[in-house]
């Protein structure tokens, strides 16, 4: 039933066809949106997939929970062996999940929660704790006086709510820092280069931080600063090429890594074990390694400069970090790793 | 013929959804001539003309225009041979100027290439000065009546140094003073040597203006001679295929009891100087008569209560109807057969049964559903009655010919009794064969019992149709003119004095007794 | 004039029934339909499931939000307006349903009522502000999808409602007959509003409205008051859609429904309305919304990523489109 | 709206200037200018920062690309059509020059002609559609919407670009007189066009098509040309928009642009244009979009939260709109 469209996005699925063998394993996936995020998890998946003789079908939701829907009662009426969700909205799809149980498909939520008894497996990154250490950082850096603006990702959506928290918890810490202002820019950068801009119209020089929950928004705070001819530290999360430069030349102190790669694979590999009744942890966690001017060079390997070395190492890793439990590590320095 | 034809038709065919409209028509036009085209609603005259200015194309047949052939359906390869066509319907631009409106396409425009307004404006000023009407070049056209955007359009299109120039019903929306600004265009035209066709419904402006008649009935060319041949009741019946009665019916007189069904009382008028009262009688036709913009279209809006009023009682039958509420008028038994039809009176897009329905849905519905065979059967009639030239029912009135879309959108009202009929101009494009049909109907709708107010700029249609007529100038009545004083000789004279304001004894309505 | 040429009947047909030029008529006439059926053969050629009844539900339910804002806006696209607050009104009730079902878990039908009040109130505003104050429809409608896009996160409190009862779901994921109520839905509105637009007063009215407001007007149709139903009506219906998406999934995402509209307008456009007014049906919305959703479908069927789709739908929709237009043409 | 295209003519002021019902009369005119005036004054009188010279850039930058596709929309939407491809081609030339200055670091202007090939390539298809298929505009541009959010995101593999040389942010970020690039292209923009569509035989053609194309066509003018000019005009500077913001921000997201067109087509209503053609003026646009803007602008000086500012921004617009109609019918 498949074979249209980009040859190119078919080509690892068709590939694993040939080496795999009579029980081909299928899982179907959808995914919130092609963001750079699930792009870059993609590489990862296939890779794991080719590696596993996996057939990966795949289908974006262009961000829209219907269509969500709608993918995941297509891979039930196709008795797909197990299904991975990247849902577009947290705590959503309860009915579809039933169904997935009931028909038998193992159903696997990635990157954010949906909230339901009958889910399967459960790959989380530990955002709270991603925020909570940015804000670290920060606070660090300002020795815990200062103004500090924060960007964060669209209201509702589980990464901001969760990094929002984290946040909210370090600055209880530090009555010294003061939050001069806080809204969305909903993880984009134009958006964020006027956001900050404005905000630099109104407090001028008493922003002497900026606390963004990607490095996207941070990038745009860069921007806007640049502008104005002003340098205050940023810190980001995600760990995106242009943010581990940026962490690289020092205009950011640091972001979190959030190797969609790395993530996603894991979140494959669970699936796959849970389908073939694998003994596996079921709910492992992504802990998001923080990157500064010291391991960035690593992470740039893993990211951009080693891209197909690291891929070619993913399988093995992937499988090495299920049994060990930290699914996030990947040989940064600083992580501890098996 | 001695001379080339400069447009040259041959046999043009062409068909709307299967139903032939031309059948196979040749014609000639030469330069320095002005040549009429007659013939009933319907008979394929605008689909000609049409074809010839490229608008539309022919399913058979070439126009050579100066021996060269017009790419069928190019209005810009028509426009590129020197053909200019004044569309029956009205192609102007609402929200620009007068002066944009005559100079599109062809602008004039200062050394640094860029527009030249000031030079337009003024230019445009003497360009409209030989129809004798005043007309404010920065004006925007949807703002003027539609006799004056007619006059623009006129001018426009008839002074685009065009070689030939094709005119479609140019006088349908002007009253006779204007007409004879028409005249001059026509034959300052044909004497700078271009090749004039035109349409009319009026027999005298085929008499004034052309040199020779073609006739079309029914897509074919029936009649093509030169004036001199032929006699206006040879034209008639060409075109209608028998001979014409009159074309009045008699005058029947009102009954000196008969009661007062329309009753308007110190009516004030949005953006009108004065206050209008008047009454008509069951059976009577009141006549209102005056030049383009003496306020008759406002009266009958205000009446009917689509046009704002600031003061005023109206009674129909002795029960007061509300004002401002066009639908409290068709309740208390008003109609309107508006001037405009197409931005006023049909809905083009819906079918003639469903423009038939429109006044009537209350009628024609039960609990909101519309009735089937009732329905039809009801405004069928009604449009057998005005002999309404259609494919049928369902047919769009948008596709009609312009006299049967003005057919349609008087015997919509006539599906019910109507106490009030308000007619505004409502022989505006109708042949003549129609048009005596037309007045056939109103005169029967009056005997029956309706009060009719009619407005018209056809003088001859006002003094052959009314018991009484009113003259007005400047949104007020100048003067009453009864039977007697309408039938005396002078009396175009007399209402072209009053309605100008000319008169110094027309003030007071008592004066206009002994005209 | 000799004879009377009115016909107290239809138009006869210009060629006999079923003689090779009819049929070629016909199959011109048709180009929309035509198009959609090889779209459809298409994909159940390079699909086997693509035609199993099971996917042909998921088209169904997939399709039936957004069939209950298009037929709202076909009726808007009728009268000459556009209604580009679906989007938010679908979020708003949406939000306000989960609100509503949080508080009282057991009373479904209040959630319901509450989305479809919410609805009726936002296509009330657009209604009044297009028809009393004179607002341009794309500026009353477009002020409403940016204010209610803000009110749905003022509701949750610039978060999603979480922690729905499981009741919530059975709205939208009851079966009646075999389908789900949506989809019942759905088929309902189609046949009535298609029904009400050909057969009764109230459509033809719209139709006029839109055709020409001047003639309706001095036929005597109160055309502020049509106007102003056809937004509560659209409002109401989105209201509906709102609930119905947020019951499918049991979640209340303040970003729901984000987009819709573009969606609508172009089934109802599609479905060869004019957004100039007067032209359109409800069957031609149906056949437009069917167009989108089966390509929807069928594309994730073939597993083609989401980026190509996009290309292959605009240039389809584009196609189709072109081809309904040569159609009317060659007909004329 | 309040302009009217007839300010240089003969024609004479209806009353003597500067007398009391004089400026009462301007008032009114100028409804939506005075609307503006209170805005301002509003966020001035509340944020001390507001009104200085910075704060007056940052309005001035945040509004430069949005000005450039709200410019050549306010072309389409005069000849009665609608481009709602622009925020899709943004994404196409912003990730095509993206690609560009990637691949080429030293050359910045290759950039910048090649997402200028990009957006006149896109607006030639639209022109083409709209004015030869005879595609309605709606459909023809939402095609093109879908595509090319598509097509974006295919020319960056499904990721974004990022890594770019810091030339790239030169053709942004340097400034001339004060004042940066795009802002200058902005006012450029504008001036140019305002004359062009004011004193140019183009503008006049431009307006007369709108107004009635058949009248135009009867009077010599080539509309066809003129249509697909526009189209083609609209996807230029929605091209130049696109790279514009990727310098800005250097960086190549596929996404970039998403929602634009509304806010464009918003600003060209606001300025008081028909989509029904024929109205409206550049100047006109100019000052919608500056009310857009300076609300986005002080609503963040005075730290409303996102959602609010949309619910602020959506009651605005439409108050600012229905002044505006009740200042218009006081003068009728
Ligand atoms: N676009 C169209 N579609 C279908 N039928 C049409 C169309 N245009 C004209 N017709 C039909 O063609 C016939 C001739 O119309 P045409 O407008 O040429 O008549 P005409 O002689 O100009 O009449 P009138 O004196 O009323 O203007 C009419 O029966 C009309 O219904
Ligand atoms: N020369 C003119 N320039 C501008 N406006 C005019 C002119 N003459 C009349 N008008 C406007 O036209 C309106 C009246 O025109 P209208 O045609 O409706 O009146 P009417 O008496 O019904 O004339 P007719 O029926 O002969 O066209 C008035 O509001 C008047 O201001
Ligand atoms: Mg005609
Ligand atoms: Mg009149």
């Amino acid at each position: 039933a498949c074979g249209a469209g980009d040859p190119n996005a078919q080509k690892e699925g068709s590939g694993s066809d040939a080496s795999g063998g009579s029980q081909q394993v299928r899982v179907g996936v959808s995914v919130y949106d092609m963001s750079s995020f699930i792009t870059a998890g993609k590489e990862g998946m296939d890779a794991y997939a080719k590696a596993k003789g996996i057939q990966l079908l795949w289908n974006s939701a262009n961000l829209d929970v219907n269509t969500q829907a709608s993918q995941v009662d297509q891979y039930v009426n196709a008795g797909v062996d197990a299904i991975i969700v990247v849902p577009v909205q947290a705590d959503s799809l309860q009915p579809q999940v039933a169904a997935a149980k009931s028909a038998g498909i193992p159903l696997v939520a990635v990157n954010a929660a949906l909230n339901s008894t009958d889910i399967a497996g459960n790959v989380q990154p530990d955002d709270v704790a991603a925020g909570a250490a940015e804000m670290q950082m920060m606070a660090d850096k300002l020795g815990g006086q200062g103004g500090i603006v924060v960007l964060q990702g669209p209201l509702g959506q589980s990464g901001e709510l969760d990094r929002t928290k984290g946040i909210k918890q370090v600055l209880t810490n530090y009555p010294g820092i003061k939050v001069l202002a806080m809204d969305t820019a909903n993880w984009k950068r134009d958006e964020a280069v006027n956001k900050v801009k404005n905000w630099i119209s109104a407090f001028g020089s008493q922003i002497t931080g900026v606390v963004a929950e990607n490095d996207d928004m941070g990038l745009g705070a860069l921007q806007a600063f640049k502008e104005a001819g002003v340098t205050v530290p940023i810190v980001g999360i995600d760990g995106i090429e242009d943010g581990l430069n940026a962490v690289k030349s020092g205009d950011f102190i640091g972001t979190m890594l959030q190797n969609g790669t790395v993530e996603l694979s894991a979140g494959l590999a669970v699936a796959a074990a849970i389908a073939s009744k694998t003994d596996v942890n079921t709910e492992p966690v992504y802990k998001m390694p923080k990157i500064t001017q010291e391991n960035v060079d690593v992470a740039i390997q893993h990211v951009v400069s080693d891209r197909a070395a690291f891929l070619a190492a993913l399988p093995d890793l992937t499988e090495k970090n299920l049994k060990s439990g930290d699914i996030a590590f990947e040989g940064i320095p600083g992580q501890e790793g098996a | 013929m001695v001379v080339e034809p400069v447009l040259q038709c041959r046999e043009l065919r062409k068909s709307f959804g299967g139903v032939p409209v031309l059948k196979g028509v040749s014609l000639g036009l030469e330069l320095g001539t002005v040549t009429a085209l007659a013939g009933e609603n319907g008979a394929g005259k605008s689909t000609m003309m049409k074809i010839a200015a490229g608008q539309y194309r022919a399913d058979e047949g070439t126009v050579l225009v100066r021996g060269e052939e017009l790419a069928a359906g190019s209005i810009r390869d028509s426009h590129r041979l020197g053909v200019a066509i004044v569309p029956q319907e009205l192609a102007s631009i609402a929200h620009m100027t007068v002066y944009e409106n005559l100079f599109v396409g062809r602008e004039l425009k200062t050394r640094l290439g860029t527009l030249d307004r000031r030079a337009m404006a003024a230019q445009a000023v003497t360009m409209l000065e030989v129809f004798g009407v005043e007309i404010d070049p920065g004006a925007r056209m949807g703002t003027l009546p539609v006799g004056l955007q007619q006059i623009v359009e006129i001018v426009k299109n008839s002074s685009r140094g065009a070689k030939v120039v094709l005119l479609d019903e140019p006088s349908s929306a002007i009253s006779e003073r204007e007409v004879e600004g028409l005249y001059r265009v026509v034959r300052q035209l044909r004497d700078s040597g271009v090749a004039i066709m035109f349409t009319t419904h009026k027999m005298a402006e085929i008499r004034d203006l052309a040199d020779r008649v073609v006739v079309l009935r029914d897509g074919g060319l029936v009649l093509d001679e030169a004036m001199a041949d032929v006699s206006d009741d040879d034209i008639v019946t060409a075109m209608i295929g028998r001979e014409l009665e009159d074309l009045f019916p008699p005058v029947r007189t009102v009954p000196a009891d008969a009661d007062v069904v329309l009753q308007v009382q110190d009516l004030e008028v949005a953006g009108q100087a004065g206050t209008v009262d008047l009454q008509v009688r069951r059976g009577e036709i009141l006549g209102l008569a005056g030049l383009v913009g003496a306020g008759r279209t406002e009266l009958l809006e205000g009446i009917f209560g689509v046009r704002g009023t600031t003061a005023g009682r109206i009674t129909v039958a002795g029960r007061d109807v509300k004002r401002k509420n066009p639908a409290a008028a068709i309740t208390a038994g008003m109609a309107l057969v508006p001037e405009d039809r197409k931005h006023a009176g049909a809905v083009m897009g819906l079918s003639v049964l469903d423009n038939g329905t429109l006044p009537r849905l209350a009628k024609f519905s039960v609990a909101g559903w519309l009735k089937g065979a009732s329905r039809r059967a009801a405004v069928g009639e009604a449009m057998d009655s005005v002999r309404l030239r259609s494919r049928g029912l369902s047919q769009d009135v948008g596709t009609l010919s312009g006299g049967n879309q003005q057919k349609v959108v008087l015997a919509r009202w006539l599906t019910e009794h109507v106490d009030v009929l308000l007619l505004d101009e409502p022989t505006r494009g109708v042949d003549v064969g129609a048009r005596s049909e037309i007045y056939r109907i109103i005169a029967e709708l009056a005997a029956a019992g309706m009060a009719v107010v009619m407005a018209s700029s056809d003088m001859t249609e006002v003094l052959g149709l009314s018991h009484r007529a009113l003259v007005l100038r400047d949104g007020a009545v100048v003067a009453e003119l009864d039977r007697t004083q309408l039938d005396a000789p002078d009396v175009q004279d007399t209402i072209f004095r009053l309605s100008s304001g000319l008169s110094s004894r027309s003030e007071a309505r008592s004066d206009t007794k002994d005209v | 004039m000799s004879t009377t040429t009115t016909e107290n009947t239809a138009v006869p047909a210009p060629r006999r029934r079923f003689s090779r030029e009819w049929i070629v008529a016909q199959l011109i006439r048709r180009a929309m339909l035509i198009v959609m059926l090889l779209v459809i053969a298409f994909f159940s050629y390079r699909s086997l499931r693509f035609s199993s009844p099971e996917n042909l539900q998921n088209i169904l339910i997939a399709a039936a939000p957004f069939a209950l804002i298009a037929l709202g806006q076909t009726l808007v696209i009728l009268t000459g307006g556009i209604d580009l607050s679906v989007g938010s009104v679908i979020a708003v009730a949406a939000m306000t349903s989960a609100a509503v079902a949080k508080a009282n878990p057991g009373q479904v039908w209040l959630t319901v009522l509450s989305a479809m009040a919410v609805g009726l109130l936002a296509g009330t505003v657009n209604g009044i502000l297009v028809s009393r104050v004179d607002v341009p429809p794309f500026i009353a409608t477009l002020g409403m999808l940016t204010a209610g896009s803000g009110i749905a996160y003022v509701i949750g409190g610039g978060a999603p409602i979480n922690g729905l009862p499981a009741e919530f779901g059975s709205i939208a994921n009851t079966k009646v007959l075999g389908l789900q109520i949506p989809v019942i839905v759905m088929i309902v509105g189609i046949v009535v509003l298609g029904i009400v637009m050909r057969r009764t007063a109230y459509g033809m009215r719209v139709y006029a409205v839109g055709g020409n407001r001047v003639a309706a007007e001095i036929a005597g149709v109160n055309a502020r008051r049509t106007l102003f139903s056809v937004y509560a009506l659209s409002g109401l219906l989105a209201g509906l859609s709102g609930v119905m998406l947020a019951s499918r999934v049991i979640s209340g995402p303040p970003n729901l429904g984000q987009g819709y509209e573009l969606d609508a307008i172009a089934a109802v456009v599609i479905g060869g309305a004019s957004l100039m007014g007067g032209r359109g049906t409800v069957w031609g919305t149906a056949l437009g919304l069917l167009l989108i959703q089966t390509l929807n479908n069928g594309l994730d069927l073939l597993l083609v990523p989401a980026y190509w789709q996009d290309v292959i739908k605009g240039v389809l929709i584009v196609a189709a489109v072109a081809v309904d237009v040569w159609s009317v043409k060659r007909r004329a």
